[in-house]
């Protein structure tokens, strides 16, 4: 940019004296505002409204899949039980998996980088927000369709991975599979583009001064997983899109008598399964930096092992797959360097882990709020669940546990404890920043301490089930084998776990009625988001803030002037350089529409259709191709250009 | 708990070198853990106080330290799986008794390897072996991908449709086993389970040239007339009984359904009863399994009942 | 709240119209005989009058639009040693073809199921006393699915095995006639 | 934070209003989409690598695929480089006239393109449902095509509205970036090219 365009530093500019600010806060209400009626509500773009429904939905499947769960714990509660016949029970326990990793654990932990990356680089949107409303509505469209498939007894049952050739064609009879491969397609294609907009975001709009040595270790988190997504679904793009040809098109990927192999969609498969987990476990460690800093009352030690170690987390990530396929008879010499992979792994995590604990150790008059509780159960639970990884990481061991109730306890003491608790003391540390009231402190803690129990009463006595040679995704089992009485305690589990997530819920309820009314920055809390008003205006900010340290609450000393200049008319934002955070340009980012929603409709039917007969693809494409040229035809009312070609003084001059 | 199927209460040299591993990597793990969880919860005592005066130079130094602990540990754990990886790749032998097994929805087919096809012993969901000799399974699949395993003895190889896989064990102590499909293959995956015997080794050859033998022909009338019904009825369209002209090959063969302890892979013992309601109604027994519901009258049902039991 | 009205909305819009489809499709009808296969289809045809049945209502396979059904017929189709006479694929070998649309004892549920119980001339051996009628059910319907008689969405799509034909979900749709004869 | 003196400010009214490159927030919008496409790519050629490992020797059950459609789109494509290079710099000087011209050019190759890709598929002398390896190579193809059939779809929109001539400067920036993405289409191409033309012959 030529120095006329470079931005300078102004001294008592009239834009920040009070009546500058009401000024233009007016504006930037006219401007930012989201239309009023059910037809605005379609047409949302503000992540902040667009991430709570992520939020909202996502934990409406949480409840869902959990109840699927109620029902499989009650089956099991007893050896020979007859709650469930088998046919009902491989779907239960298919949709249990698939909706807790596709319609909850990614979307969730996304949806909080939607709501809070942009708060916390200080911006006032989010990037590509009408792409942002569409990932949303496919999201929903997703669900919605497995569900009502579900209801209508045409319910995934084979598993959440979907292993050909018991999905495949011959075997899996109706459209049960090609069901779940639709889903993948419609939660893959979401969570793409909310990675897209995430990583937009934090390279391109992070305010002024914030480089990225400055970032808050959540958006470092947010950033490192946005990255995984885009390396790791398209291997399950890949892989569903086949198993729907084998199906419907009669291709030979993996029909082993024409060439195919079932293997490689092990391969496929795994290798965006396994980086699958760390999607989801990646952003609970922002999470916890975030709360253990703030409830430390001190930055969190060791910033740049903690970023280190989440970057080498996804790197490695990708490099395990095969710990999945141990018992399949590959052959030994590959295996032996997916274990060492595998169990190296665990260094990051524990280095974090130990500057947490060393944050939490040299803390200023440590704060044991319920976030907090949740953040400092990771230490016990997750823990358990990373050793037991460590053992299943080692071939022979694997070979027995394998499929066993060992590696069920396994991965629920990994996926809860390393991502559902942190996520839990994540909603009750921003709840009052995303509704403007506090949490209830007795019931918080009511429920935090019922969750903790249940899940350890629930998924402790599973590791015993497994080394007593309990395997998995079975409907029920002899008295003679003599699993009944750890299966009940489970089962009692979770009931408890139940009591406390109805706390839990009751607790919301009653905060957004009647819970304490929360200030800007009731934690008192480092990061941008605190900056200001609980529930933020749409804008996000006013002024908007830059930063001249990676704790800009704790830092007033360190005062930097805030932005003017953006033009308030518009829905401008500022973008700048990606390493260090200079002002750019300014740009213009898109308000309601309601073209998102409309294309998110037409692409829904060509998915739904395409899997009851492949033309479905073609037809249900023309309607999708309409609402994208609706969505991108450039609205009027903008200045035609002549149609001489104009000079670029000129053009420069009518557009600012 | 019982042990018919304890990882940790292994009947084999292959199965104890593994319950080795498991109490080794358990106890390691669990001092680990004890330590996190004790270092923690000083550390939240300390932090309430906001009493430490560590600066942030000594934590990097504790942090290293401990950092360099768990890798140590880490690879500690390494060493020893490998360790055990090697160890079990010994018992590979060429003078190893081979043994078929085929997976089907949901049972298993067995069949004992011999140069004269017609010297094979075929049987299913049983699987009697010699103790203290080294036993090769061919590991093959009709239709999904299945996986055996029996803990008391070794660990699960999956069967995977187009390709070969091996499974090497050894018993150590003659007694009963029981062994399960690990690999989710269906809609009555819960149900397909196996007994192995392991018997001393005369014990064993006997039991082998007995079921060499093909059946032993009825002798009261009741019993001729249930071989009848067998032959001609529903029952010879899927099961074989050698020696008979019954042929069926897409359920389990019975020549000697007398002398196995389970019937249904697995799922129910082996005794008239259950037998007679396993044929009655076997849908309601095991739901969605391969044998239809027969519809015998009582008195056809008696009559088979009575022909099965001679297939010792 | 407009959210949660809309969702309910949708999903009981959705529900209605996949329901009662999915069910009929899906459904795994292992356990009990479905009524209708309790009624013997008198049909008796003999060699000299062939493909004259009494007059009666139209008989449908209980699993003519069943996916689970056709499978299971696809299953005892090679289970039962159909292939060796009349193709892995149905395309026909000493045995008549079945992907076509000629007929030669009818193409109607009710005589299939005659045909398959009760034998024929020249070599179609009678199954009735052998296997139960819930599986000659399930076979009428997976030979009506051959030549595409049956719903594509719900018939059997190919097999983990050589390739020898199009797959019963891509056959189309044949216009019986019946021929009487090969 | 304003706390310190609330007098003080940075002023940005002076910044453009839009940026070339990777600059813009478009600019790496499309790298994202590249890096998505590009992994979905480099997947599809390894199970065919894979598959082909597998058997002694490939193609399994057809003759090689013909090279003279696919070896033609090497070139059309390669060629099509350039008037999409011609539109970008010509967007990057606001030279309307100049973007309408060099995208319609652009457009005729896309089209050439298509057309010539429907050729191919015949040429591949093997059908999809013959065996794994007609799968795969189908697979590859048709995973190509649908990238560059959208690609020309979205180029004649993009080209629709310059003759519009609804146009501000942040359309401009589209049509750099559309031309940078058309760029993945060519390079993607070139891989994907010789797996399935070249690797059944020489490797």
């Amino acid at each position: 940019m030529t120095p006329a365009e470079a931005p300078r530093i102004v001294d008592n500019d009239p834009r920040l004296a009070p009546g500058g600010l009401d000024e233009e806060r007016r504006r930037l209400e006219h401007t930012w505002r989201s239309p009023s009626g059910l037809i605005g509500w379609l047409s949302e773009v503000d992540h902040k409204a667009i991430g709570r429904r992520f939020i909202v939905t996502a934990f409406a499947f949480f409840v869902l899949a959990g109840l699927l769960a109620a029902l499989m714990r009650i089956q099991l509660a007893r050896p020979d039980n007859t709650f469930l016949n088998p046919d009902l029970y491989n779907q239960v326990f298919t949709m249990h998996g698939t909706t807790m990793m596709f319609l909850f654990a990614v979307p969730v932990v996304l949806a909080m980088g939607v709501y809070f990356v942009p708060l916390m680089v200080g911006a006032r949107g989010i990037a590509l927000p009408r792409l942002l409303a569409y990932s949303y509505w496919m999201f929903l469209f997703g669900g919605l369709f497995l569900y009502v498939m579900f209801l209508a007894n045409v319910g995934p049952d084979n598993g959440w991975f979907s292993y050909p050739p018991l999905a495949g064609p011959e075997f899996g009879y109706g459209k049960r599979a090609d069901v779940w491969a639709q889903l993948i397609t419609f939660t893959e294609v979401s969570s793409l583009v909310v990675a897209t907009c995430l990583i937009c975001t934090i390279l391109k709009m992070r305010t002024p001064g914030m480089s990225l040595n400055r970032m808050p270790l959540f958006v470092w988190a947010m950033l490192v997983v946005s990255f995984m997504v885009m390396f790791a679904m398209p291997a399950v793009m890949i892989s569903s899109t086949c198993l729907i040809l084998d199906r419907l098109m009669s291709t030979h990927f993996f029909n082993q008598a024409e060439g195919g192999d079932p293997l490689l969609w092990q391969h496929l498969f795994w290798f965006f399964g396994h980086p699958e987990v760390y999607i989801i476990f990646v952003p609970a460690l922002g999470m916890m930096s975030e709360i253990i800093g703030t409830c430390s009352r001190r930055p969190v030690f060791g910033y740049l092992v903690m970023v280190l170690s989440m970057i080498a987390t996804a790197f490695i990530g990708f490099g395990v797959w095969v710990h999945h396929m141990f018992a399949t008879g590959l052959p030994q010499l590959g295996q032996s360097f997916f274990t060492a992979a595998s169990i190296m792994i665990v260094v990051p995590t524990s280095l974090q882990i130990f500057g947490w604990i060393a944050t939490v150790w040299t803390a200023r008059r440590l704060a044991i709020t319920v976030p907090f509780l949740y953040a400092a159960s990771f230490f016990f639970v997750f823990v358990i669940g990373g050793l037991s990884g460590v053992m299943l990481a080692s071939v022979p061991l694997d070979r027995q546990v394998h499929d066993t109730y060992f590696v069920v306890a396994h991965f629920h003491y990994v996926l809860i404890g390393g991502s559902t608790f942190p996520l839990l003391g994540a909603v009750v540390y921003w709840f009052p920043k995303m509704t403007g009231r506090m949490m209830g402190q007795w019931l918080g803690r009511l429920s935090f301490w019922l969750l903790f129990a249940g899940f350890n009463l629930t998924f402790f006595p599973m590791h015993l089930l497994g080394l007593y040679g309990m395997p998995r995704r079975v409907y029920t089992y002899p008295a003679s084998m003599g699993w009944g009485s750890m299966n009940l305690l489970a089962t009692i589990g979770a009931g408890v776990i139940f009591l406390s997530l109805l706390v839990f819920l009751v607790n919301v309820i009653t905060s957004l009625r009647a819970g304490a009314v929360a200030e800007s920055n009731p934690w008192g809390g480092s990061t941008l988001e605190w900056a200001t008003s609980s529930p933020p205006p749409p804008y996000n900010f006013l002024p908007q803030p830059t930063v001249a340290s990676r704790e800009p609450l704790w830092h007033p000393e360190l005062a930097s002037p805030p932005v003017v200049g953006l033009e308030s008319e518009k829905r401008q934002v500022l973008v700048t350089a990606v390493l260090d955070a200079e002002p750019d340009h300014r740009y213009k980012v898109p308000g309601p529409s309601l073209w998102p929603l409309a294309t998110a409709m037409a692409t829904t039917l060509m998915f739904i259709w395409s899997i009851f007969q492949a033309m479905g693809l073609v037809w249900g494409a023309i309607p999708t191709f309409v609402c994208l040229v609706g969505w991108f035809w450039p609205t009027r009312g903008k200045e035609r250009l002549a149609a001489s070609p104009p000079t670029r003084l000129t053009l420069r001059e009518s557009l600012s | 708990m019982p042990h018919l199927q304890s990882i940790i209460h292994p009947a084999g040299i292959q199965a104890a070198r593994v319950s080795h591993l498991w109490w080794v990597m358990f106890w390691i793990c669990a001092v680990v853990w004890a330590a996190v969880a004790v270092t923690a919860m000083v550390a939240i005592a300390r932090g309430r106080r906001g009493s430490s005066t560590a600066t942030d130079a000594q934590m990097a130094r504790s942090v290293t330290v401990a950092g360099g602990l768990s890798v140590a540990a880490l690879l500690g754990l390494l060493f020893q799986s490998i360790v055990t990886g090697r160890a079990l790749d010994t018992l590979r032998s060429p003078d190893a008794l081979r043994i078929q097994v085929t997976g089907n929805q949901w049972w298993w087919d067995v069949q004992y390897e011999h140069a004269v096809p017609s010297r094979r012993v075929t049987t299913a969901n049983e699987i009697h072996i010699p103790v203290g000799r080294a036993i090769r399974f061919d590991l093959l699949s009709t239709d999904v991908i299945h996986s055996l395993w029996i803990p008391s003895l070794q660990g699960k190889i999956d069967l995977v449709p187009g390709r070969l896989n091996e499974l090497w064990l050894r018993a150590d102590e003659p007694g009963i086993y029981r062994g399960q499909c690990a690999e989710y293959c269906g809609l009555q995956h819960a149900k397909m389970a196996l007994v192995v015997v392991a018997e001393p080794p005369d014990d064993f050859e006997r039991w082998l040239t007995a079921n060499r033998a093909p059946a032993s022909p009825p002798t009261t009338p009741e019993q001729q007339r249930g071989r009848d019904i067998f032959e001609r009825g529903p029952c010879a369209m899927c099961h074989t009984i050698a020696g008979t002209s019954a042929g069926g090959r897409s359920a389990p063969d019975l020549t000697h359904l007398g002398s196995r302890s389970t019937i249904g892979a697995g799922t129910l013992p082996n005794t008239k009863g259950y037998l007679a309601g396993w044929i009655a109604d076997p849908q309601h027994i095991k739901p969605g399994n391969r044998m239809p519901p027969t519809g015998l009258n009582g008195e056809e049902l008696q009559a088979v009942l009575a022909y099965l039991e001679t297939l010792k | 709240m407009p959210v949660a009205r809309l969702t309910v909305a949708l999903a009981a819009l959705c529900l209605a119209g996949a329901a009662p489809a999915g069910c009929e499709r899906e459904a795994r009808r292992y356990q009990e005989l479905p009524a209708s296969a309790n009624r013997e289809t008198g049909v008796r045809v003999g060699a000299l009058e062939p493909g004259m049945p009494q007059q009666q209502a139209e008989v449908r396979s209980p699993y003519q639009d069943n996916a689970w059904g056709m499978g299971e017929g696809k299953r005892l189709y090679a289970a039962y040693n159909c292939a060796p006479c009349h193709g892995v694929n149905g395309g026909g070998a000493i045995g008549p073809p079945l992907i076509d649309d000629k007929w030669i004892y009818g193409a109607r549920a009710d005589q299939i199921y005659a045909t398959i119980s009760q034998g024929r001339p020249d070599g179609m051996p009678s199954f009735g006393g052998h296997i139960t009628t819930q599986q000659i059910w399930q076979l009428v319907a997976y030979v009506q699915s051959m030549s595409g008689q049956v719903k594509a969405t719900s018939a059997p799509s190919r097999n983990d095995d050589q390739m020898a034909a199009l797959p019963e979900s891509r056959q189309s749709k044949q216009v019986p006639v019946q021929t009487g004869h090969r | 934070m304003s706390a310190g003196s609330p007098a003080r400010a940075l002023d940005v009214s002076m910044l453009p209003i839009h940026a070339f490159g990777h600059r813009s927030l478009m600019w790496w919008a499309t790298m994202c989409m590249v890096a998505i496409e590009a992994t979905a790519f480099a997947l599809a050629i390894t199970s065919y690598l894979y598959l082909k490992g597998r058997v002694p020797h490939w193609p399994v059950g057809a003759p090689t695929p013909r090279l003279l459609w696919g070896t033609v789109n090497v070139v059309i494509l390669v060629v099509s480089a350039w008037p999409n290079l011609m539109a970008r710099k010509a967007a990057e000087r606001f030279d309307l006239s100049g973007v309408r011209l060099w995208m319609a050019v652009a457009l005729v190759f896309a089209l050439g393109f298509n057309i010539v890709r429907f050729l191919e598929f015949g040429q591949l002398q093997v059908r999809w449902d013959t065996n794994a390896y007609g799968s795969v190579t189908w697979f590859l193809l048709g995973l190509h095509t649908a990238h560059v059939l959208t690609d020309f779809l979205d180029s004649s929109v993009l080209t629709a509205v310059m003759f519009c001539g609804i146009v501000d400067a942040n359309r401009f920036v589209d049509v750099s970036e559309n031309a940078v993405y058309w760029n993945f289409v060519v390079l993607s191409w070139l891989p994907i090219y010789a797996v399935i033309y070249l690797a059944p012959r020489f490797v």
